[in-house]
């Protein structure tokens, strides 16, 4: 009978080890344990004595049953006395988790009355999840439009850029399923119920980029429903407001592109905008999918390029080495290797091509029509449109110039 | 003597902590089914005299319309003769079977009760709905299609009660007879109603099918029938001769039964009298045929083509001459035994005779009516020969009451009131029928009311039957409330106040819900006497 | 003897029967009907006389008195039975339904096999012992299952249905009074029975038939005197269909509602305040806004609150929709979401999908109130 | 035996004397099923033993299932983009393992437990409602088979055991899956409602003489709890599935934001019940476990009256904390802080009974049984998973884990390290007594360190794969994200893969024990008191006869069997033994209780049982056959209230002392 005992022995090991280990892992883009941004740190700063106490807790414990596990196995002795118990001993065990339990709750109540605070609020973004990507958009209404230079609302999905050091408030709501907005280094997660606004506030006081992932199942597609928030020092800030308000260039004449921008009217405009698109009578084009038919909203392509991933960010728009350029670029160098967004030569071209042939393959969509039709539901998602490999050259060529 | 009960009687146990509107409703009482049948008959009649005097009325002044128009002047005649005949005469006589046969038998209960019971409901659904299909202007005749429709529906259904009902009655005379009464011993009410029951079980699916022919014809294809005017002539005969007095077999035992018991003698030649009833009831072979068998009585001399003739007299016979025979042998016997008698003065005698009398002359005309030579065919006689064995039969049917009441509700019908009814009833009868008689002599047209060629007399004959019917309808009126009085106020009668020797007087007045403690077993035709004389029963 | 009294009667129709048949043959000259007729009538006739041979005319001889117990005219009748009436009801519903309405014949006929079955099955069980109770325990063992589900069925849909009546006929705010002096008297009678256990139960049974007639009888009169105004007029108007929202019309279309609920997730208040200004206060926005954002596709609830001394109502108006009428007629009509008319101090929320972009629209979105000059919030739906 | 006795006749005849007339044999469908010892008898049963038995069986079978899909899902998370399971089957499977882990196997697991030892426990021959007992079996059945009969009709449900509306309504899940999950639940629904009431009543009002609520065993105190928590959670999830099913079946719109409805509502029905469900699944192990460890530990429970009373508090306080499942909805600062709180406040009682089990070891004489280590296992086990459960009720800390693997670890430390864990310590605890024979010690331990290690392996990575930022319900993880180094996102599934396999393996071995115990003819029959154990259900044979007890025990304390065989020597305060086992038995037995009654046999329960799924099935699929099912439902509910509870020959004499044999059934004359 000394197994147990070694097992309790590691077990506890095990448990205290837990902490460091889980804490030790840097490289982890979502991790918890590693917050940049104040909110973010605020809960750490609570979590990481909670778990001391914790473990600590868990050692004792271990070491008691370890304690008795050894000392009173049978050896022969004789039938011990039947007790029933010590008011004392069991009056003072439970007073001791008590007192541990009431240190325990106090800064708990005054980080959730900290965390919940909206009066100091910068910037407002409106964040929108839906069956499987993030649409944003920026209101031009009030700071945002006095002292952030919005004079135009900006939409935009998969990645939400703010300034550096700003307090921005999301206001989370969600067009179809519930969704959960969750930057793990800015702040923990909150829920986007349709027919609700949630208020989710997030601070980054490094620029750099922090992966996100939706926490609440929302159906077929729920693992492939990612975002990341890009914090931007304040000028990369003004001048990727400006990129996203400057007028819509058409390609030159003549261009594989311009190819592409009638392939665009014709195949994508339905459902995907891209700002300031004219057709030949001058008229400008506004997508206007119809409710639930894929996704009552398609992401805004207006300015594509300047994201690095796409598709719910389920997949990069860049190759793996620009990537890594930016992913791991230093707070200073961060801004500019962003803007720079994607050129022609770090395109990946294999997962865009891809997914212009056929995106049902590449990311699971309700978007068999003869399946839900039977059952009454609607589709959702990008269909598998039946491009040639010449129409998507041209498409690929065009949506490179949208940036 | 110990018996295995198979029944339950849990009527008769919980009948009296039921409300009475329940019992009246879930009643599987023979003797409360009969009552039934007898009330509601009492108020069918009633309404069919009064549709019977305007109908006369109507025809006093054969110019112009005083009460009627054409359109409902041959509705209100098919409604009268309706009400008289499914709505008066059939429940009054069944009524009486219904509540008298098993008594006599010696039965603790008829068979089949709730059959019985339910006869009576189907009957009365399918007479009230037949009169609001009327009402609705759907008679015979009538123009309203949905109610014609409604009329034939609702005739069948009163007619299946009718005919369950004597589903019933057949079956008790046929199985529940007390041990050792054979049906020779049987009281003769119970052999007549036996016989009639008989009668009517053959011929009125006979009335079913033809309605059901006509319902679908009518609703749906309108060819084979006649349309709405064609009703009349075929479901016609079961309101008109000889049919009618089918209905009046039952009744004739009843004269059977209480002569002799009034006269204080025993009937002359009984054998005889099964047999005269027995023949009465061929006359269904004539109702079947649904038209009048005629005697085609023409050419220049009695043996000129006599083979044309055998041909023509043999069903002329069969059908119309022996049913006659077969009253006119009750009648005999009826005098027969009242030669000996020394009656005592009690209402049901003059009903008995009177009635019976009225029935022979409708009967007797009937025969002169399908003599084709006579020239009566299409005649007003046809209505005499109508009224006379209907008012006959209800005459009969009073008697029945007189005679039995006392055994149904435990009281008397007082004599001196209930003798002049008698008369008067018989002066009704006589002048509503043999007025029409006349008046068919002088070519006034059957079925119509106004619009016919119409001179001198004719006028009186038909005053007279106007005020003839006022006349019955007063009589039944009185009689309706001295049954009433009766119930309420009237002298108790014993169990046996005529002194009967049938077994209806064995048992209490009102009997009790199983008729019978005891079975009696029978030895004679007089089974009450053969018990008086062994002194067993004070 | 072969012939018994009564065989001898049938033999003799029957023969009768016969012969007339040949008789009418002969006299007219062929004819087959009627011969067909009477020969089936002898074939009856021969039948039951033959019958009334075998059975001896069912002649219990005096003498044989262990036979007298089990004789016919020894049994005593049968109880009590609602059926025989029943059936004949049942009929006269079914010949009325087949004249008039094939529902109310179906009916009949349903009636009329339930009271058949019925019937029969109270028949049967009556016979099943010389126990009464365990013969009821019979029936009730196989019928119950049938009769107390339909029955039940039957009281429930004839509460339900006068019920409904009633309240329908009611106007609202009485229909509010008598379902709550309703609730009243069910809890007296309640605890007036509960607390007098000796209650008789015929009293209380007899209570409880009144009431429910009552309920019958007031629905059906209810049913007949028709709903109150405004149920009538709202169904002529086809209630809750959407009928342009101006300032005379009094009520909303489906989009409204003052449900509880929606007040739990409200996007946005727009106040009307005492003096006709309109603002609106969003979440997460501070202070109040002149404009507002709804996202598009979503199912957005605003509160409109009315703090102005008349009743008004709000009014979101989204654009146009062209309806294609087939045969190339469109209509065009304008999309809008709008509350009822709301008294002072009111409020009411409304749930409106707005599925195209503010852009796309040649007009702007924006929430009015009818009859409230410059009172106006823009929407913007990106 | 008809279900209504025809009246003999009596039929006088001539001469006085009378003939009895013989009942007629019961009409066809009427008769009554009879006791047998072939396989009908189990269809017909109402013997709770047998029940519970049966429960016990189909719980593992369906635990087996769950596992299978607990595998794949681990197959699928072992390496980047799994491929061994497309995204909807992956939804779908961890819908199904979940649902069917929580209603399929803990749930009847315990109900097997709590019928079996509760009426034997409590010195009582049967449970209040037996028929009630049966028919709850069947719908739990019958529901089970039901709901994963889907995986053959178009899929299963693929929402999430949660199944949050609106993802859960047809727009988003169009295939039937929810249809038969929301049926199906309903229907096992009605077996624990059903059992709950049964239960209650029958521990409050069918214990033996001298048993007092505080003399009760401490398994029957947590059932009892567990049962109470039962009857006030299940109608919350009867009503919730009740809209959900009509949102889905008839268009209603409870959940549908466009008609203004609030998705919340789902949420807070759900956790409402889904909270107390945690204890549900939870509290009967620790039942169990404070059965064993006091037997193996040969002295009383620590603090009994402590532990019985945390229980009932663990009952009330969980009422007050479902919120703590929705700190990321946005509920608002206030209602966030009160539930933390509260959550806090419930690690009291759950503390308090780890520390009455170690107290209760301390100073005893421990012999480390495969059920004993199953105990310590759990006290262990479920430590390692309150713990994290406090550290996840600070709820900033939680909208940090919440959703997240670290959630996956913790409940899975709380109900498979505690709850399963705490089962099979019943398993092999009270095994001899089910079964006669024991299960072999040796395989046993193997089976538990198996499955110690695989739990840990498999679980355990989870808090760091969950701190590292792994959501849960993800079909596949990308390497992109999963972190570099030896020790990131990749190598923590992978050890938690193979965890998984091992636990499987341990599983297996217990399979293994019960063949290798019943095929193999070296195992004995087990002594009549194996573990010399404490409690009534021990104080009768093995398996106990039909009607448990040939005479009701008087119970004067606390642990009875254990004072009837032991006894204090006044003068050295030593305990010794006075009186072997079967002596007090023996004794016991020589007075035996007189015209013993039982509940008889009905096939009722199994018919009306059986109409609920075809209703169901109507439901989906046609109408037609729902009112077919509704007809049959109403007859066979019918048929069941016209059957007398009882046969009118269904009393039986146990033998009298002296005469020797088994407790053969006798038929005795009706009284």
């Amino acid at each position: 009978m000394k197994n147990p005992r070694r097992r309790f022995l590691s077990l506890a090991g095990a448990a205290a080890g837990l902490v460091a280990v889980a804490g030790c892992a840097k490289d982890a883009p979502q991790d918890t344990w590693q917050p940049a941004g104040p909110n973010a740190e605020m809960i750490d700063n609570l979590q990481r004595p909670v778990f001391l106490v914790a473990g600590i807790v868990g050692v004792i414990v271990f070491a008691a049953v370890a304690w008795v596990v050894f000392r009173y196995r049978d050896r022969g002795q004789a039938i011990p006395e039947q007790t029933h118990g010590k008011p004392a001993v069991e009056i003072t065990l439970t007073v001791i988790p008590v007192l541990i339990l009431i240190g325990v709750a106090i800064p708990t109540a005054s980080t959730i009355f900290d965390l919940a605070k909206t009066d100091d609020t910068q910037m407002v973004i409106n964040v929108t999840g839906q069956q499987w990507w993030w649409e944003y958009d920026y209101p031009a209404i009030g700071d945002n439009a006095a002292k952030y230079g919005l004079s135009q609302p900006i939409v935009t999905s998969g990645q939400l850029v703010i300034p550096e050091n700003t307090k921005v408030l999301l206001r989370v709501t969600s067009r179809d399923v519930i969704h959960s907005y969750w930057i793990p280094k800015l702040n923990g997660k909150k829920d986007g119920v349709p027919g609700r606004v949630h208020l989710l506030r997030l601070e980054g006081s490094k620029p750099g980029i922090y992966a996100g992932q939706c926490t609440e199942f929302c159906g077929l597609s729920h693992s492939y429903m990612r975002m990341e928030t890009i914090v931007l020092k304040r000028a990369d800030f003004d001048a990727w407001v400006a990129n996203q308000l400057a007028p819509y260039e058409a390609p030159a004449e003549g261009t594989l592109a311009k190819e592409g921008e009638a392939l665009y009217i014709q195949q994508c405009s339905r459902c995907h905008q891209v700002n300031g698109l004219a057709d030949a009578e001058g008229n400008l084009i506004v997508s206007a999918p119809e409710q639930y038919v894929v996704s009552g909203a398609a992401p805004n392509l207006t300015n594509l390029m300047t994201r690095n991933t796409f598709a719910g960010a389920s997949w990069d728009l860049l190759t793996q080495e620009c990537r890594d350029v930016v992913w791991k670029a230093s707070a200073d160098e961060f801004g500019a290797k962003y803007l720079a967004g994607v050129s022609a030569d770090c395109l990946n071209q294999k997962d865009l091509r891809e997914w212009l042939r056929n995106a049902p393959e590449k990311k699971p969509m309700y978007v068999d029509p003869t399946k839900l039709q039977e059952t009454g539901g609607k589709y959702r998602g990008m269909p598998a449109l039946g491009l040639t490999e010449d129409q998507i050259d041209a498409l690929v060529a065009y949506l490179l110039e949208r940036k | 003597m110990t018996s295995t009960e198979t029944h339950h009687a849990a009527g008769a146990a919980s009948s009296t902590d039921a409300p009475a509107i329940a019992t009246w409703l879930t009643t599987a009482d023979h003797k409360q089914v009969g009552r039934l049948f007898i009330g509601t008959g009492l108020v069918g009649l009633l309404g069919g005299l009064v549709l019977a005097v305007l109908v006369a009325f109507e025809r006093i002044d054969a110019e112009g319309f005083q009460l009627l128009d054409s359109g409902s002047a041959t509705q209100v005649l098919s409604a009268a003769r309706l009400l008289l005949t499914f709505g008066a005469v059939a429940p009054l006589v069944m009524g009486l079977a219904v509540a008298i046969v098993p008594l006599q038998l010696g039965s603790r209960s008829i068979a089949f009760p709730r059959v019985a019971a339910s006869g009576f409901w189907m009957w009365l659904t399918g007479l009230v709905l037949s009169v609001a299909a009327i009402i609705g202007n759907g008679g015979p005749s009538g123009g309203e299609s949905e109610m014609v429709d409604l009329y034939l529906a609702a005739s069948v259904v009163m007619v299946l009660g009718l005919a369950l009902a004597a589903l019933s009655i057949a079956v008790t005379g046929l199985t529940s007879r007390a041990p050792g009464m054979g049906l020779l011993r049987a009281p003769f009410f119970s052999w007549s109603s036996f016989v009639g029951s008989i009668a009517l079980l053959m011929s009125l699916p006979v009335f079913i099918g033809t309605s059901v022919y006509l319902y679908v014809d009518h609703r749906y294809a309108r060819a084979a029938f006649g349309g709405n005017f064609g009703v009349n002539n075929w479901v016609g005969w079961a309101i008109s001769q000889p049919f009618t007095y089918v209905l009046a077999i039952p009744v004739l035992g009843f004269v059977l039964d209480a002569i002799p018991v009034l006269g204080r003698t025993r009937l002359a030649q009984r054998p005889a009298a099964n047999v005269a009833v027995g023949l009465v009831s061929v006359a269904i072979l004539a109702s079947l045929t649904h038209r009048a068998v005629t005697l085609p009585w023409e050419g220049d001399g009695f043996f000129s083509g006599l083979g044309t003739k055998i041909a023509d007299l043999l069903p002329f016979g069969l059908v119309n001459v022996i049913p006659l025979l077969g009253l006119l042998g009750v009648l005999g016997l009826t005098m027969l035994t009242l030669k000996s008698a020394k009656p005592m003065l009690a209402a049901p005698l003059p009903f008995a005779v009177l009635g019976l009398l009225m029935i022979l002359l409708g009967a007797a005309s009937h025969l002169l009516y399908t003599v084709e030579d006579a020239a009566l065919g299409g005649t007003i006689f046809e209505a005499g020969s109508y009224v006379a064995v209907t008012f006959g039969t209800v005459l009969l049917a009073f008697g029945g009451l007189t005679y039995w009441g006392p055994k149904l509700w435990g009281r008397r019908i007082p004599d001196k009131a209930a003798l002049p009814l008698a008369l008067l009833g018989f002066v009704a009868a006589a002048l509503g029928s043999l007025p029409y008689m006349i008046a068919g002599f002088a070519d006034q047209p059957a079925g119509v009311v106004d619009g016919f060629a119409y001179s001198g007399p004719q006028e009186l004959w038909n005053v007279v039957t106007t005020g003839a019917f006022a006349l019955m309808l007063l009589v039944s009126l009185a009689f309706i409330g001295l049954a009433v009085r009766s119930f309420t106020a009237g002298e108790a009668a014993g169990d046996d106040p005529w002194d009967g020797t049938t077994l209806e007087w064995a048992t209490s007045s009102p009997p009790p819900a199983d008729n019978f403690s005891d079975l009696i077993v029978v030895g004679s035709e007089y089974p009450l006497a053969d018990i008086k004389n062994s002194g067993k029963v004070g | 003897m072969m012939i018994t009294t009564s065989s001898k009667l049938l033999y003799g129709l029957g023969a009768g029967s016969l012969a007339a048949g040949f008789v009418w043959f002969v006299a007219n000259e062929g004819q087959q009907l009627g011969s067909v007729m009477f020969a089936f009538l002898a074939v009856a006739f021969i039948f039951l006389g033959a019958i009334a041979s075998y059975t001896r005319d069912g002649h219990v001889l005096s003498t044989d008195t262990a036979a007298h117990a089990s004789s016919a005219a020894s049994q005593k009748s049968v109880g009590r039975s609602l059926w025989p009436f029943g059936t004949a009801v049942s009929a006269g519903v079914t010949v009325v339904g087949l004249i008039s309405s094939p529902g109310i014949f179906k009916v009949g006929v349903a009636l009329l096999i339930a009271m058949l079955g019925e019937w029969m099955i109270s028949n049967w069980a009556e016979r099943a012992s010389s126990s009464n109770e365990y013969n009821t325990k019979v029936r009730d063992y196989l019928v119950h299952p049938l009769e107390l589900p339909v029955a039940g069925a039957l009281l429930l849909a004839v509460i339900v249905l006068s019920f409904s009546r009633v309240f329908l006929a009611l106007s609202k705010s009485v229909g509010a009074i008598v379902f709550a002096g309703m609730g009243a008297l069910i809890l007296f009678f309640g605890a007036l029975i509960a607390v007098k256990r000796q209650a008789n139960r015929r009293v209380v049974g007899a209570i409880l038939g009144v009431l429910l007639l009552a309920l019958a009888g007031t629905g059906v009169a209810t049913a007949l005197d028709g709903e109150r105004e405004q149920l009538t007029e709202a169904a002529e108007e086809d209630h809750f269909a959407h009928r342009g929202c101006t300032e005379e019309k009094e009520y909303s279309d489906k989009k409204a509602s003052r449900a509880v609920s929606m007040k739990s997730s409200i996007l946005a208040n727009v106040i009307l305040t005492e003096d006709g200004q309109l603002y609106a206060e969003a979440t997460g926005y501070p202070g109040q806004q002149s404009a507002i954002t709804i996202q598009r596709s979503n199912p957005s609830t605003i509160l409109f609150v009315n703090e102005s001394s008349e009743a008004r109502r709000m009014v979101l108006s989204y654009g146009k929709v062209v309806e294609d009428l087939g045969d190339g007629v469109e209509r065009e009509s304008a999309l809008e979401a709008c509350t009822s008319k709301v008294e002072k101090g009111g409020q009411q929320a409304v749930t409106v999908v707005v599925p195209k972009p503010s852009s796309a629209s040649d007009e702007p979105f924006t929430i009015t109130v009818p009859g409230v000059e410059g009172a106006k919030i823009d929407v913007f739906v990106p | 035996m008809a279900i209504i006795e025809r009246p003999s006749t009596e039929i006088a005849v001539a001469g006085g004397a009378t003939v009895g007339v013989k009942p007629s044999e019961a009409l066809g469908v009427f008769k009554r099923p009879g006791a047998s010892n072939s396989w009908r008898d189990w269809i017909v049963t109402v013997d709770h033993k047998k029940l519970g038995i049966m429960y016990g069986v189909a719980a593992f079978v369906f635990f087996i299932i769950g596992g299978i899909e607990a595998l794949l899902i681990r197959l699928q998370l072992m390496g980047p983009d799994g491929k061994v399971l497309s995204a909807d089957q992956y939804n779908q499977m961890f819908t199904m393992h979940a649902t069917t882990m929580v209603f399929l196997f803990v749930m009847p697991m315990v109900s097997a437990f709590a019928n079996y030892f509760i009426p034997l426990q409590i010195g009582a021959r049967d449970v209040a409602f037996p028929r009630i007992n049966a028919f709850g079996f069947w719908c739990w059945l019958f529901g089970g088979i039901f709901l994963n009969t889907s995986w053959f009709l178009g899929g299963a449900a693929d929402g999430g055991w949660f199944m949050y509306a609106p993802n859960s309504s047809t727009l988003f899940s169009p295939s039937h899956g929810i249809d038969f999950w929301v049926l199906g639940l309903q229907i096992t629904g009605i077996a624990s409602l059903t059992g709950a009431i049964n239960l209650i009543v029958t521990v409050l009002n069918m214990r033996a003489p001298g048993m007092k609520l505080m003399r009760m065993p401490i398994f029957t105190w947590m059932a009892l709890v567990v049962q109470f928590l039962l009857l006030f959670a299940m109608p919350v999830i009867t009503v919730a599935l009740f809209l959900l099913s009509f949102q889905r079946e008839f268009d209603a719109t409870f959940f549908d934001v466009a008609a203004g409805a609030d998705p919340l509502l789902w949420q807070h029905l759900f956790w409402i019940f889904g909270h107390p469900e945690v204890y549900i699944l939870i509290l009967p192990s620790f039942g169990i476990v404070s059965e064993v460890i006091p037997v193996f530990s040969k002295k009383p429970l620590f603090g009994y009256p402590i532990v019985a009373m945390s229980g009932a508090a663990i009952g009330f306080v969980g009422w007050g904390v479902w919120a703590h499942h929705m700190f990321a909805s946005g509920l608002g600062p206030v209602s966030v802080a009160v539930f933390s709180m509260a959550t806090m406040a419930i690690a009291v009682p759950t503390g308090v009974k780890i520390v009455n089990w170690i107290m209760t070891m301390w100073g005893g004489k421990l012999q480390f049984t495969t059920a004993m280590l199953f105990a310590i296992g759990l006290v262990v086990q479920f430590t390692i998973g309150g713990l994290s459960g406090v550290t996840h009720s600070v709820a900033p800390s939680d909208t940090q884990q919440t959703d997240t693997y670290y959630i996956v670890a913790h409940f899975h430390y709380v109900l498979f390290g505690g709850a399963i864990f705490g089962l099979f310590a019943g398993f092999y605890y009270w095994w001899p007594k089910m079964f006669r024979k024991q299960l072999n010690e040796g395989l046993g331990k193997v089976n538990f360190w198996l499955m110690v290690v695989g739990m840990n392996m498999t679980f355990g990575p989870m808090h760091i794969l969950g701190l590292q930022g792994q959501p849960r319900r993800m079909g596949v993880w990308t390497e992109a994200r999963a972190g570099e180094g030896f020790f990131n996102i990749g190598f923590w599934n992978m050890i938690a893969s193979i965890g998984s396999f091992i636990l499987a393996v341990g599983v297996l071995m217990f399979i293994i024990n019960i063949v290798y115990t019943h095929k193999s003819k070296r195992v004995p029959i087990a002594p009549l008191d194996p573990w010399d154990a404490r409690s009534l259900e021990w104080m009768t044979s093995s398996p106990p006869a039909e009607h448990n007890f040939d005479a009701i025990p008087t119970v004067n304390h606390l642990d009875e069997f254990f004072h009837r065989k032991y006894a204090e020597d006044p003068n050295s305060h030593e305990i010794k033994q006075v009186a072997s086992a079967e002596e007090v038995l023996a004794d016991l037995n020589s007075r035996p209780d007189e015209h013993i009654h039982m509940p008889s046999r009905s096939y009722w329960p199994i018919l009306v049982a059986l109409a609920l799924p075809i209703i169901c099935y109507g439901l989906i699929y046609n109408r037609l056959l729902m009112a077919v099912g509704a007809a049959f439902l109403l007859l066979t509910m019918f048929g069941w209230a016209m059957e007398p509870s009882t046969a009118s020959d269904d009393d039986f004499d146990p033998p009298a002392p002296g005469e020797g044999g088994g407790h053969t059934k006798e038929l005795a004359p009706l009284g």
